[in-house]
């Protein structure tokens, strides 16, 4: 062709970051609440607070049952639906101002720690590709998608 | 207080009792590379953090607001933009961007700039609009608000660039690809899953130009997603993957943010197009107006088409009168609207309301409230009252 | 030399090997009010002293020319617009500046700028060219020019304003005034006599706003006459006065200036609409291009009305082939063309045409010079030739 | 009305400074050749030359019986159709630095002084609101006007 360049799979690999609710697309790795809990204390309690909550940008846990109230909490643990969405969003935007310099490992273990601080990893627990994608979130259920752009979706 | 029926940038009023007292001709500043401004316009954006929260640290703010007051005809100049970004606005090298395209396609294939500027191009006019746009509103209207305040969440420009069925072709993609993944180049790498509905292939451009020029970098450059009639976010900026799947892949834009939170704690999702939405930009929030000649006029847009009808009342939606319309009124652009009124100088409320060619039309707040409940935070597009007060004090009120 | 294909204002070619190479992402720069262009984006207009006299001191420029080829789409940003100012741009305060309307008319009145933007307004693409717009090539054609030199004296903007057909009404201008003099607030004063056509009266427009913002002073802040297809010198800039009367001023503008000297030494006088017209942006002349693909792109507009074809011939006008248009074509506005080609290799001359909806069609240069002869110095709408070598080298030539 | 306020016939005459071919518009005054002369070396020949030829701006003389060959020369002598014009532009726009500088008196005398330089006016010539209309250019009948914007043309 005229334009562009076939892409190597080595390449396409750098940058094939996006994980899917089935689990696709995780990279190998593990990671525990407790190894979690330094990590974000180290690289993200400035910003989110001690235990996600009460920090100068967005509280990460707590909420569940106040989304039908006048006054919603929104969190990880009250309204995502999935958790593959948390790992995919630390892994490619967080900690705020140096995105993707946690290792895998890592990553799974921040995620396991902010799924514990809202009760849905007991605290001695651990994430990794293959248990992440069978967490069920509390808020999976809650929505509702819009009829004329859900035709494509299985 | 700035003065209603003026509306513009211009500072101050009239000033020169006579022709005496116009000041002498004389020689002006040289002919150069650009043309500034004027000294005498003061006109730019407000960068906000969130519903209410208004006189922020740059830092601290997460978009930037349009002066539609200082606004007129239906085009908004490229730097005064509004716009949204999550992780600031970063200049990337053109010469080391790329655009990846891969995922269920029969070509996986690396794009250059350069490569995207040599391909069959198209022009169109369209307008962005921030799914957060009018959320000052939801709950309560604070009434020292500005049209800027309310509704700066949304700008027209030309947009030029490639259309995506063309790349869809190179890269031929499979049919059972039914969702594009669009990632920017930005720190947040911001993502999202888009349906690849007919209208969406048919109309989706991946741009290099705004209104003739370059995109500038706090609206994508070197280049960004097109996406005509839906919402803000989806037209990732610093665009930089495509990638080809059969399901969307839930990211934190589409399930944390960007849902709407319903009254009974459920959460609408892919409402990707915005809505039939008006405006009356003058006089608006905390304009002042004298009893006698004041023209009203505003901006309308519909990510369903073209605006067909805009009515404007002046009773508190009593009673409501066509409003004219400046033609023509191109398909997912800003329609600028006006109409003649006669002030009494007795209190009242102005509101506008649209219809696109559809058949949608914008509907009063009771009503979108009904539906939506004063939680979902984003895609507002309930009428926009403004109250008159006996001294022509104009102000944000709900209805 | 410039990459011809690409004709953008992103600098230098591809230079990331792999996606490894193409630098991490990080955060960028804070909102702000106004949206700065990309530090790698080079882009300006260049300011010259007429035919030949190209890099002069700024204080002797008489215009400066809008960079065609590193623009895209049909809008020109305003800081990019062509200027042609007489005796430079005066930044004027709009609080003091007064529109006189006298002559034959029933009401004497004397407008502020307020007044203006408080009566009914409207909106309209058009193109502006000054008069001297292709003034390079009458007698010859210098192989190092850009499209900026030869044709950037031509640019397209939303104008909004108060049709002049209000300011009639409320002016009351006599039947037996068929002449307006129109005259701004430069040093120079220019002024120009205006025959009040149907055409004339019905479009033309008292601005206030160019693409959405308050017009800057290099055209004509804060108010100037747009007379849509109409020469450059006519939408008279800083405009301060309107007087009717029942023939022309003769002014200096449309007697020593803006006439066309014809080979026999009479010269046309109130040749007031600019011609059909186009030129080929993308290649233009000094790029460079390569053997194979190339989409050619490019400008074409008409004082007369809308532009209803463009061909393009790659052959030195030997054979020519329709070239896609970008819809919808507006009235008196610049529309985009492209075509997809492939170059051999060899030696050739591509030439754009344009035709518009009133069936006239852009002169090849011949018979052009057949009928102007070369010393007209205004008016120049012939077809433009650039010329490619053996090395893909783009020049700029007669025919 | 709404919009706008009546003019006063004094403000009017402030601003209403154009001429028209037939006189109409020209202030009372009259000025010599000899005064031109003294008032184009002090405010003109820097930017003209002297005499109105060779200076780092606009030719005004000569060039007569140029416009027909491959080098015309248009200047008030060889190109202007109106004498009225003249003063017109030289009341509107010169000296270039400071418009509107100099006395009606002094601009009927450098208008002058400019004619003579072209043979129109002898050296000891003078002119005034009433003969200026009266001159008749050489290149008077040089001109076609456009049929299309003619019609409603006296
Ligand atoms: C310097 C500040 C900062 C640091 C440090 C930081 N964050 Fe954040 N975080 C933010 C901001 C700001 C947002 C919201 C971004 C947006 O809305 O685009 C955010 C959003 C989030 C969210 C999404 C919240 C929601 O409901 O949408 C998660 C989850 C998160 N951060 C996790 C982390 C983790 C884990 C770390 C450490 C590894 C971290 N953050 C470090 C500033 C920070
Ligand atoms: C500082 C420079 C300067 C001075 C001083 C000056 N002029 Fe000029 N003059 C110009 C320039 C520049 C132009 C061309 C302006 C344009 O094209 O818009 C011009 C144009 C003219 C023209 C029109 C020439 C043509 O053919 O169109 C006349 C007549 C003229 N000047 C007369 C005068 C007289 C009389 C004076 C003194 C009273 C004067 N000028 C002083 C710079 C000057
Ligand atoms: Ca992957
Ligand atoms: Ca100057
Ligand atoms: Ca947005
Ligand atoms: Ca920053
Ligand atoms: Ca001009
Ligand atoms: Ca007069
Ligand atoms: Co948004
Ligand atoms: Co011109």
């Amino acid at each position: 062709s005229d334009f562009g360049r076939p892409a190597t799979p080595d390449e396409i690999a750098l940058w094939d970051i996006d994980v899917r609710p089935d689990g696709k697309g995780l990279p190998r790795g593990s990671g525990t609440v407790a190894r979690g809990k330094q990590i974000f204390a180290e690289n993200c309690a400035a910003c989110h607070g001690d235990n996600g909550v009460g920090g100068i940008k967005d509280r990460l846990a707590g909420g569940q049952g106040t989304l039908a109230s006048a006054t919603p909490v929104k969190t990880v643990g009250s309204f995502w639906p999935y958790a593959t969405t948390l790992f995919d969003y630390i892994h490619r935007a967080m900690p705020y101002q140096a995105p993707g310099s946690l290792s895998v490992d890592d990553t799974y273990a921040v995620a396991a720690y902010i799924l514990s601080l809202n009760g849905i990893l007991p605290a001695e627990g651990q994430l990794d590709n293959h248990s992440l994608p069978d967490i069920r979130m509390p808020n999976r259920d809650g929505f509702i998608p819009e009829p004329e752009f859900s035709g494509s979706r299985k | 207080t700035t003065t209603g029926i003026v509306g513009s940038a211009a500072a101050g009023s009239a000033s020169a009792e006579t022709l005496a007292d116009v000041p002498a001709r004389e020689p002006g500043a040289d002919l150069g590379a650009l043309s500034a401004r004027s000294t005498y316009v003061q006109i730019g954006r407000i960068p906000e953090a969130g519903p209410g929260r208004r006189n922020v640290d740059p830092a601290d703010a997460i978009n930037s607001k349009a002066p539609l007051q200082k606004l007129v005809g239906a085009i908004t100049p490229s730097d005064l933009h509004y716009e949204r970004s999550h992780s600031g606005a970063p200049d990337l090298d053109p010469s080391k961007h790329r655009l990846l395209v891969h995922g269920m396609v029969r070509k996986q294939l690396v794009f250059s700039v350069e490569d995207l500027k040599a391909m069959p191009a198209i022009s169109r006019m369209a307008f962005l609009e921030c799914t957060g746009n009018g959320w000052e509103n939801w709950k309560k209207a604070d009434g020292n608000l500005t049209v800027q305040n309310t509704h700066g969440l949304v700008s027209t420009s030309e947009w030029t660039g490639v259309p995506l069925k063309f790349i869809l072709g190179l890269v031929e993609k499979e049919t059972a690809a039914t969702w594009m993944l669009a990632e920017g180049g930005d720190a947040a790498g911001v993502a999202r899953s888009i349906p690849l509905t007919p209208e969406i292939v048919d109309e989706a451009i991946i741009a290099y130009g705004q209104n003739g020029e370059p995109i500038r970098p706090a609206h994508g450059f070197p280049i960004r997603l097109i996406l005509p009639g839906m919402e803000g976010n989806l037209n990732i900026k610093w665009l930089r993957r495509l990638k080809f799947g059969d399901q969307p892949w839930m990211t934190r834009w589409e399930t944390a943010r960007y849902t709407q939170l319903l009254a009974n704690g459920k959460a609408r999702q892919f409402q990707l197009r915005m809505e039939t939405n008006s405006v009356i930009t003058q006089p608006s929030g905390t304009m002042q107006i004298r009893p006698g000649y004041n023209r009203i006029s505003g901006l309308a847009w519909s990510g369903h088409g073209r605006i067909a009808r805009v009515e404007i009342s002046t009773d508190g939606a009593k009673t409501w009168q066509d409003a004219q319309l400046n033609l023509p009124a191109l398909p997912k652009a800003q329609t600028r609207f006006q109409m003649d009124w006669i002030w009494d100088g007795r209190p009242t409320k102005i509101v506008s309301r649209s219809t696109d060619d559809k058949g949608n039309v914008q509907p009063d707040r009771d009503s979108f409230i009904a539906t939506m409940g004063t939680n979902a935070l984003f895609h507002y597009n309930a009428q926009q009252t403004w109250s008159i007060d006996q001294a022509g004090g104009v102000q944000n009120v709900l209805s």
